[in-house]
């Protein structure tokens, strides 16, 4: 058992053994650019001219005198260049994909985020590349499929288990197993076998970085609490990753309540109670799974947090409760959606809106002087079809059916 | 040391020997048993009988769906385990349990190794769990008199193999080439000379798997390697022919395997 | 006539009686910003902290590769919040709006950028907020329609005319001489009465601003050539500001070429030859009319090019021959976009296409020292149901007959 | 001079004037010329003949739509100015040409305003022409014996229309309200101190439009203007009821303007 693999009990690295060298490889390559300033200094450049970094951290004013408590800020991951903070960590895997030697990536992705990220990366680097979906997101998000098609990906349509993206992780590895040399797996957030958690971490704790400096800059002062929705974990961590160990900051992960964390039908691993420690897709972590094992269906208005486990690292500072875990229900996140929209002019990502919702519960507590940072993961606008049928919007349903008619002529 | 041993006695009668696969509740017990039947009728040398996962990461589309349709179906971990202690009881061939490692840890590693042991279970082969993680549990399974069967890969060095082959009993199961069962296996120059590797860094008998589909996969595997594993095929016989299928398949391929004995 | 609302003989200000005051405050309202330093102190800690500037000057090295020329470099004001250059001029307006001490703002839309960045401000800054948009236009982009009334904004759908671009700007004009004394006309570009051409360019002057000392930084000196596509101009006139009058920097309009400068199915006022000097929409510059001076139809791939007039201080560059202005086919545009996905990993709004294409004629003259800047004014993954209809994707069509399907039962 | 003598001329024998208003070629020019005959056998004082454009940008819904579909029916505006010709030979009162500058622009100022003289038109109005861009043509205008008439709104200062007062001829169009053509306006006691103030401010006569709409409206304005505007009233009428209700309309109102002749 490799010691810097875990994280008090959770992390591992559960790989079948033909994958064995090409982790080896990945560690000693992932050591080597932790430790070379060089590469951090390359990732900040690609990230400072090709995406949008630092971006901005916003004070919401509007929706800070609304709630009369907390001054609101937004780390706005939004702006990245493809929507979401997923860039941060596909570009630096990207340049370790250089460093590596490798000419092709495989990705899993769910909401198609991870998948238009990678499918970008790919483009920008010159690399071959296979996005991995499941059937119901292909259905659920076809317009980011179309954007990876034409950034030259290739998108298969995982057809097995529940069609989403655990699923579509478990046929990344099928490839990955079959095509280690040339390939590399550009894991989308920080779970999955060692040193994957580990890595995206590292990679995305560029966010915390620049909320520090920023919220010092702006505020005066470090934020009361920081608000991040957890999905596999990547974004929470990395806005988390300069704030560890500060006593005046509390640190909250939310996590997909779906229709309420007694319904059975969400996807809250740390803060429900239908998640038990377990194994799977390489690591060790809380899962939601059933007595036997087997793992359970998922639900959440959001593809990007609708998944079984989450990161190694997030279940050990849960257990060790350095991180406080809540979850918001998808009718509350249409509802902070709502008002962030039309009290700011800012869209977040579904996914987002949950880290919005634990922030609107609990800002009116604190006081004018405090600051809380909510970590925007991504924007909206590309969750349309998603987001119209949570309004039930009817002059998107007669634009679609017009839309349809046109076709079918 | 009780299933290698068996195998070198029974490898001493034949030039091959034949490992076949089932996957558990697919499509039903029920058929499971009549497959096992003609499995044992038509001579093969062990069986691996898989519990099915939601999460099989190292099967291809053959077995992923025979896994999921089995948990579809109901299949419980318990009735896994019941049926697997029922075959050992019925059949003198050694049995095996092929499974990911997390519906031993959910079971409670004790308690299953102890339970597998009390079953009469010979071997246990988990695709997920190398030895940095696993190291344990083989001990365990081996002070139990269950072999845990490792795993060499053609990816894997002549260090690591000595490594994975102190962890191991029984024998090593090597997969015949990259990628996940199911697909057929070109066994061509490499690949004699990766099994002539395998052979060099342990002493356990040698199975070959991945991809092994018929009467000519299993001759060239002959002089290369001491069992063949069917897997993903008999899966498709049943579910293409039927049950009744099972037994002159084995036939065919086990003509080959007795053909000097 | 006011000579400051006039760029040689084009601009002025066409205006009915009853707007007359309200201009006459605005003109002083924009001398009064232009001459306070702290205004544009202000405006650029808006745009740096709620959108993303400086927005990063990309170097496409795989293009300049394939195209074996000038060192490609693209200002990337996709990045900037709701996805376009449109943002600068609207967050500009905002906050001149507030010291004006209106709280109603109106604005055409065309393409729906502008409205959508104008409903944005508005929900930011608390105004209310009414976007005037053609009925052809809010068919073909109904998405933006969407996250206009999302963002609390009415949309007025016009009927009148063609129903695009011109007629939701004469209605607009129709609010505004109505309710003159709450609201300000948040004009989308450097057209209309003075003193809008010239305000909008100034606002959008940041672009050029952070552009030249960006070419500087990274390629060490200017650069040979700058693309930017022409709608209304200000774009254009935004990236053009910081280097008009440099002898070794070519300036490049791309106009929207449509079916071809021949077929009368194109936007292009300056470089074909179906425009002559007119005065509609309250200023005086290059319409695309009859010999009556009735205005023709227009037609572009992309909505935002597609426009009977142009920025009477572009018509004024071309008069001086101190821009030079192209044509792109929509056609081209299409390969164009294709081409930059693949290769770079970025999307381009349709609009900004044409400036691409542009560029990529006339790279392979360039020498590797020399390099070129396209301005990319906005992202194309808001232009979905345009490009995959221009792409004419079949999974595209299947997935909208579905969802249409689905929304009938 | 010659437009604004004959009002005076015309004043002194009613209480009020009237003009009206059609689009040219809207729904025919055969139609407006049925349409005119009445309003002239009606007894209006004289008619703004509207030359359609594309981009009616001061014009509210109903003479929106009389723009857009005389255009989409062809008509040029050739067709406009001999029709214009046509009307100032046939009948005594004066015509005017309403439009918008572009079509002027077009044709040419010079030419425009010396055909329009030849025709004998009586006066223009270019409601988006302030004197800013239009004093020259203004000027030129009033040379040709062709009054401007320029336009105050209620958000005119008193030194504005002093200013505008200077460039115009024949009257002063006094916007009843802000906004476009078409809607009622309240004639109200804050529009009673807005035409006070226009009265203030020129000497010219005063005519009232946008939103008048009957014979009350038409009443309202006694004493405090010189002529009332019909403009899209009529436009309403003959959409909805055909041409031969013009001149019923007409009498009503004129049985107001003439009451006291
Ligand atoms: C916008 C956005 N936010 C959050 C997530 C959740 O992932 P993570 O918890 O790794 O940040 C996703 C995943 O797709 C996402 O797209
Ligand atoms: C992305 C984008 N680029 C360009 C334009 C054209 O406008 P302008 O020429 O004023 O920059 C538009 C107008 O909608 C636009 O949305």
């Amino acid at each position: 058992m490799d010691s810097t693999a875990y994280f008090g009990q959770w992390g591992g690295s559960f790989i079948p053994e033909v994958l064995h060298e090409t982790f080896r490889h990945l560690e000693r390559a992932f050591a080597e650019i932790k430790s070379d300033p060089a590469f951090w200094q390359e990732y900040i450049t690609l990230m400072s001219t090709y995406s949008c970094r630092p971006t901005p951290l916003t004070h919401a004013e509007n929706l800070s005198q609304h709630f009369g408590g907390a001054q609101i800020y937004i780390k706005r991951e939004d702006l990245n260049h493809t929507g979401a903070h997923k860039a941060n960590n596909v570009m630096g895997q990207g340049l370790l994909v250089k460093r590596m030697g490798k000419t092709r990536v495989i990705a899993e992705t769910g909401a198609g985020q991870h998948g238009v990220a990678t499918a970008t990366m790919a483009a920008k680097f010159g690399f071959d590349c296979t996005i991995y979906m499941g059937e119901e997101d292909v259905a659920r998000q076809r317009p980011n499929v179309f954007w990876m098609e034409k950034m030259g990906a290739t998108v298969v349509t995982v057809r097995d288990g529940s069609r989403t993206l655990k699923d579509a992780i478990n046929e990344a590895f099928r490839d990955w197993v079959t095509n280690m040399d040339t390939t590399h797996y550009v894991f989308g957030t920080a779970c999955g076998p060692a040193p994957f958690p580990e890595m995206v971490s590292w990679l995305q704790s560029i966010i915390g970085q620049e909320a520090r400096e920023q919220i010092l800059r702006q505020h005066g002062r470090l934020p009361a609490r920081i608000y991040a929705c957890v999905g596999g974990g990547s974004n929470s961590l990395g806005i988390f990753s300069s704030f560890f160990g500060e006593a005046d900051t509390e640190l909250v992960g939310v996590e997909a309540g779906g229709h309420g964390l007694d319904s059975g039908q969400h996807a809250s691993r740390l803060c429900g109670h239908d998640a038990s420690p377990g194994v799977a897709q390489g690591y060790k972590t809380m899962f939601l799974q059933n007595s036997d094992g087997q793992m359970l269906d998922t639900h959440s208005v959001s593809a990007g947090l609708d998944y079984i486990g989450v990161s190694p690292i997030l279940a050990d500072h849960w257990e060790k409760k350095t991180v406080r875990f809540e979850a918001a229900t998808d009718r509350e996140v249409i509802e902070a959606l709502d008002l962030t929209m039309k009290k700011e002019g800012i869209i977040p990502a579904l996914e987002s809106a949950h880290a919005f919702v634990q922030a609107f519960k609990e800002a009116p507590e604190l006081s004018p002087d405090d600051a809380v940072i909510i970590n925007m993961s991504g924007r909206g606008d590309k969750d349309i079809f998603t987001i119209a049928q949570a309004f039930d919007d009817p002059s998107w349903k007669d634009f679609i059916i017009q839309r349809a008619a046109a076709y079918q002529k | 040391m009780q299933l290698e041993n068996y195998l070198r006695q029974k490898k001493a009668t034949k030039d091959i020997l034949l490992m076949t696969h089932i996957v558990l509740g697919y499509p039903s017990l029920d058929a499971n048993r009549a497959v096992i039947e003609q499995m044992v009728a038509g001579g093969v040398d062990c069986i691996e009988m898989q519990i099915p996962f939601t999460e099989p990461m190292a099967d291809g589309p053959i077995i992923l769906k025979a896994n999921q349709e089995s948990i579809a179906g109901g299949t419980t971990v318990e009735e896994c385990l019941a049926f697997g202690a029922e075959m050992s009881r019925t059949y003198e061939i050694p049995f095996l349990y092929m499974t990911y490692y997390n519906i031993i840890y959910k079971y409670g590693e004790a308690r299953f190794l102890d339970r597998a042991a009390a079953d009469g279970i010979a071997g246990l082969i988990l695709p997920d769990l190398p030895p940095e993680e696993g190291a344990e549990l083989c001990a365990a399974a081996r002070k139990r008199g269950i072999a845990p069967i490792l795993i060499f890969a053609p990816t894997s060095t002549e260090v690591r193999m000595r490594e994975l082959s102190g962890h191991g009993a029984g024998f090593i199961y090597c997969t015949a080439r990259r990628g996940v069962t199911g697909k057929h296996s070109q066994l061509d120059a490499d690949f004699g000379d990766y099994l002539q590797r395998c052979r060099a860094a342990t002493d356990l008998p040698l199975a070959v798997g991945f991809g092994i589909q018929s009467r000519t996969d299993v001759e060239a595997l002959i002089g290369l390697a001491d069992m063949a594993v069917i897997g993903s095929q008999t899966i498709k016989l049943v579910d293409e022919q039927g049950v009744a299928a099972v037994g002159p398949f084995i036939a065919t391929l086990n003509d080959v395997s007795g053909t000097s004995s």
